[in-house]
């Protein structure tokens, strides 16, 4: 699996948003592969409750692009079952709050089968769901469980940043065959980007990208918690005179420890930034890493920035308090360098 | 409460009826107007189902019900105040602006939330009529889920557990016809919804969810056996949603115009509206009513939006008991991450 | 496989009923000897069920079981020697010493696995049935659960879901009486399980589990329906565990021994012995087959004894698949406890 | 809540395991409020899946021990509703494992309660249930999910590792007014040790303890793992001459870093040892929080010991390979002293 565009192929990009590169990378990979098929609640009729999935009914009929009863334990165990027998099953989940219903099957099921049954058995299975909090959802429905799934042996775990990565890291999940968990984010799928058109073009499994480079400092980030940190970073860089490099995750499992060293490296501070609980959260892994992997290259602590640590309140103004908003990536960055602001 | 025997005066029932309609078109438009955030749910079209039960509960009972909830709400008693203060999001909300739309709640008429998750009210229901058993208390509990709600494996094992504890539980299948944009056909391998109490002995039927008085006779007889036998049932209310799913559904995606338009030909409040007429109350004293509820609706928005809002530093309110605070106290040094501001147990403020 | 219409040799059924049970009682010999580890749940007296479950299920169905399987694997085909193997944890074994007593496989017979999870099984099946659909082949499922696991939630949602969608597969309730030391009473509000096929339009039927040829006619009917007219379907197996839970369960603390005693007054294999005595085969006959049993069994401990056990450098075998060791290259610096020597692909070696 | 005994209280101790540390103080609670009842599978009539809760049923009946269906999501469920109307109730599930099918109760139920609900309702609910691997029981009932839980804002969890502290959180979570989460482990329920008698005796929640006292190198750890941690302390003082400090976190949240910091600032080592997969887990947590809180004191990175990333095999060699065993937490102590071995 690689960047590379295959022989032949379409070239040339084309501006869109995260929701329409996503549906471009379901259209891409069900027209080429017989195997696939979406399935999750409303993503037919309804066409999607984040309209991810329309037009797809209609180009693919019900087979393909199937609607479940409100049962996700049961769908999610239905595509484990069929990505067993050789299928590639692409379950939606509405939002990851509703994906614990399911725990079980994606973790006692899907992420045990290859080991478990000594590998006669394989689970190429997808499970694309958004995450995160802003929309006033309140606590059932503004929550972030990542590290979860990032720390399961078995799964593997991607979360695009951009409309390009998001094309990309989908068509690398339904063409892996391990079962892979697609973190989507509900405020970023908005967000718009260059997205090259070329069917072939997938984006490697267990790869970070440097998304800003800078010199001061490194912000490590994932989903929309990247776009965040590039915003903070051009603000840092505007209001304050300080170069940061954005390192983009964009895999979880495998998490490319690599290349977030090498740029700690450079810079020697790290601000770890996530929109979940950072508490034993994904900063926490990061953290840990780059104490570990860079210990004498830290000139200072490593930083975290995530969500205040409550059931997400339902008020506007009290949910804006609880998120890592650029602000408090920047407050972060000036503890690292010792600025005072 | 009434009796079970004796009929329930209609013109209160119509009154609440209305009030719950006039105040879904205004929640309505106030999301419109951004003053309401979040997932916004109404239940225009299902007054009778909601008024009814609400109707049959008595004081003591207690109340659980999903996030389409505004209605029962209301016809329980919360004050209109209290719940458009809580779609405001300001601190004189049911519940102080934490929770909103979905998670309205009142522990002192017995209602205990206002629950998001698809069926996940329903072990949380039985638990309550758990702990009134254990408690000795007479009463018994309704909770109210969707059509959608029974295909989701809470369903079983909560009616498996209430049967066989004997547990005094009403379970409500308010069935509007679909769950967002998928039917109860294509979604339940048993569209009588109501039949599958049979899978745990329960009693189960199925009323019209349009006619009010229906909707008393069968709640009321169900929670009395209930009560006084501690047998739970299963009942089915038809009825029907006349708005999309949440505010930002247009809900025509699976549905035809002329459908909503059927289903209103027999509006459950026209319904009781003509009974009225019947029993010789005047159009000027039903319109009268109408205007009541605009103003007592128009009264609620005034008060929401001089309730203030929460004060940031009580981001945490309520989280933990009194007495975690110092639990947690050796937690912050190290934290990067503003925890360390976070305070439980200090009261709401002014 | 015996058409629907004949009725089965009874001879090769002993021959299976009779391996099975001399199975069971040398694998608590060797799970005393701590050659076996882990969960190891027995099935003796359950052997009607197991066989002939097994032989109504054609060569290209497939199979899904819970954690009490041996006989499963056994009758299904799996050689003594891959199971025993797979026992004592070796190389050689079905899940290459990997899963053990709760997770034999053998995918080339159909076998897809031996789970753990009381329930876990089911949304597994149904998907595999989906499958089998969306492939076009014209085969059926089938999923075997115990009597304990029709009160979990992924029960009713899998039900729904294969009734919902026409998919073919059958659910196989073993009831065998108690889930662990809990009743079937006390447990489900409907005790006559196979009743709960009701609440999805589904068919549902008990038979005596402990009479094979009964067995043989009900799963082959259903089967035949499965296949032919896409209809999901119950079939409870009334039958009798004879030993404890598991083999650390003495298995006394919750029925008495006069009811093990009682039952086993009507064993399975004696109830076929009978019927061949009847038919005019010998006891010597009969005697001989059971010393083959005993030397096969043996044979299948000599040869577990002599598989390898597996390499510790495989520890991670299997877990992903070819190409991921790439994917993972670069988690490795920083990593403070091991994983770098984590291999995914290579071979089991030797 | 404190460690203080009650006036005209039982005094002396007592050696016994942990599972009759855990017995006692159900005991004790059962017999002191009329509001707490034991529910779950096999509690009662098979005395307990590992017998903790035998004699109960016998001394309390069937309604203040009450067994279950196999219905996790339900019973746990119940333990919330129960708890909104001020009863006690103490869930046993019979392994972490089997947790996966109640998520949503405790994550998006019992932990939003109170903050979700403005603070008008609590929910005192316990939920007890043991983690943890090393009897050959394989992929599916072998696993720690402990991070998970701690890192979700509305719970409290503890994870008692000596009898004493068994009994006197298990008391402590059960008079506690938020939801707990008591975290006990297989092969620890056989360890023994003193047990205060006084049922005034609970241990408060949110302290660590310092195990052992040391001053080369700190290991932090919890639950099981601390006996494991203990066992290489002692052969580092008999084989390496090495003085290692044990801190025994006994709650995960809330966490008590100050006195890990406080081994930490006097050691200037530190070992984070888990019984679960480090990645994403415990161990993460503690090395970001020491790393931030001790940045100056460290002579060298934050090391850590858990489970090998791997679905746990059954084959007896496979599994021991992969445990936190003591060999790898003195490897791990020597890497970070810069000791050959
Ligand atoms: C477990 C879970 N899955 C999905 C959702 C998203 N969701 C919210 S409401 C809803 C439809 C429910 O329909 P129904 O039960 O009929 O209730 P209604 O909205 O008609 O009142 C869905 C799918 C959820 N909240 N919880
Ligand atoms: C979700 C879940 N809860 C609890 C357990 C522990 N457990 C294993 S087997 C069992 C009893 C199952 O009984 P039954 O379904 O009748 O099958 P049988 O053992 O009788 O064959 C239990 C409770 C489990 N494996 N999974
Ligand atoms: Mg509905
Ligand atoms: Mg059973």
């Amino acid at each position: 699996m690689s960047a590379v565009a295959t022989p032949g192929a379409v070239t040339g990009t084309k501006v869109m948003t995260y929701r329409e590169a996503l549906r471009l990378a379901l259209q891409e990979e069900l027209a080429r592969d017989e195997r696939v098929f979406v399935m999750g609640e409303e993503v037919g009729v309804f066409e999607g409750a984040y309209k991810v999935t329309a037009g797809l009914l209609g180009e693919f009929g019900a087979d393909r692009v199937r609607d479940t009863p409100i049962s996700e334990e049961g769908f999610v165990g239905a595509g484990v079952g069929a990505a067993m027998l050789g299928e590639r099953p692409v379950v939606e989940i509405m939002t990851l709050n509703f994906l614990l219903v399911a725990m079980d099957q994606v973790i006692n099921h899907a992420a045990k089968i290859g080991a478990m049954f000594g590998g006669e058995v394989r689970c190429p299975l997808v499970i694309r769901t958004p995450n995160g909090a802003g929309n006033q959802l309140t606590a059932q429905h503004s929550q972030s469980f990542d590290g979860w799934f990032a720390g399961t042996p078995g799964l593997k775990v991607v979360a695009p940043a951009t409309p390009a990565d998001a094309k990309g890291l989908l068509k690398a999940a339904i063409r892996d065959d391990d079962p892979v968990l697609v973190l989507e984010n509900l405020p970023i799928y908005k967000e718009k980007g260059e997205v090259p058109l070329d069917p072939g073009f997938v984006v490697p499994i267990g790869r970070a990208a440097v998304a800003r480079e800078g010199s001061d400092v490194t912000l490590v980030a994932h989903s929309f918690a990247t776009v965040r940190a590039l915003r903070a970073a051009a603000e840092l860089a505007e209001q304050h005179g300080i170069s940061a490099e954005v390192v983009d995750l964009r895999s979880l499992r495998p998490l490319d420890v690599e290349t977030v060293a090498a740029s700690v490296a450079k810079t020697n501070h790290a601000v770890c930034v996530e929109e979940g609980w950072p508490s034993y959260g994904v900063s926490a892994e990061l953290a840990a890493r780059i104490q570990h992997a860079c210990f004498d290259d830290l000139d200072a602590p490593v930083e975290r920035v995530g969500m205040a640590e409550v059931p997400l309140p339902y008020a506007k103004g009290l949910e804006l308090a609880a998120m890592p908003g650029e602000g408090r990536i920047i407050g972060a960055v000036l503890r690292s360098l010792g600025v005072a602001r | 409460m009434a009796a079970v025997a004796s009929p329930p005066a209609l013109r209160p029932l119509y009154e609440q009826m209305v009030l719950g309609r006039v105040f879904e078109t205004e929640a309505e438009r106030q999301y419109k107007a951004a003053r309401i955030g979040g997932y916004c749910h109404l239940s225009s079209g299902q007054e009778a189902t909601t008024v009814g039960t609400m109707h049959a509960l008595q004081a003591e009972d207690l109340l659980v019900t999903g996030y389409r909830s505004h209605g029962f709400a209301l016809a329980r008693g919360v004050s209109p105040e209290a719940v458009m203060a809580e779609l405001f999001g300001r601190r004189d909300g049911c519940a102080h602006g934490r929770g909103g739309s979905m998670h309205l709640l009142d522990v002192d008429r017995g209602y205990y939330g206002g629950w998001g998750i698809v069926a996940g009210q329903l072990p949380v229901a039985t638990g309550l009529a758990l702990a009134l058993v254990r408690q000795g208390r007479p009463q018994a509990v309704l909770c109210e889920l969707g059509d959608g709600a029974v295909n989701m494996g809470a369903w079983h094992e909560s009616l498996n557990l209430a049967a066989l504890w004997d547990l005094p539980v009403v379970f409500l299948v308010v069935n509007n016809h679909y769950g967002m944009g998928t039917s109860v056909e294509r979604a339940s391998a048993e569209p009588e919804l109501y039949k599958r109490a049979a899978a745990y002995r329960m009693a189960g039927e199925r009323v019209d969810g349009d006619d009010v008085e229906a909707v008393i006779e069968a709640t009321e007889r169900l929670l009395t056996q209930a009560r006084q036998e501690r047998r739970p049932a299963v009942l089915e209310a038809l009825t029907y949603r006349y708005r999309g799913h949440s505010v930002a559904d247009a809900g025509l995606a699976y549905r035809t115009k002329d459908e909503i338009l059927e289903h209103q030909a027999h509006d459950p409040l026209t319904r009781v509206r003509t009974r009225l007429r019947g029993e010789g109350v005047t159009e000027d004293e039903l319109d009268a009513i109408d205007r009541d509820a605009d103003e007592r609706v128009a009264a609620a928005v005034r008060f929401a939006l001089e309730s203030p809002e929460p004060d940031v530093a009580q981001l945490a309110y309520g989280m933990h008991a009194a007495g975690s605070q110092e639990q947690f106290a050796r937690m912050r040094p190290g934290s990067a991450f503003g925890e360390a501001e976070l305070t439980f147990d200090a009261g709401l403020g002014a």
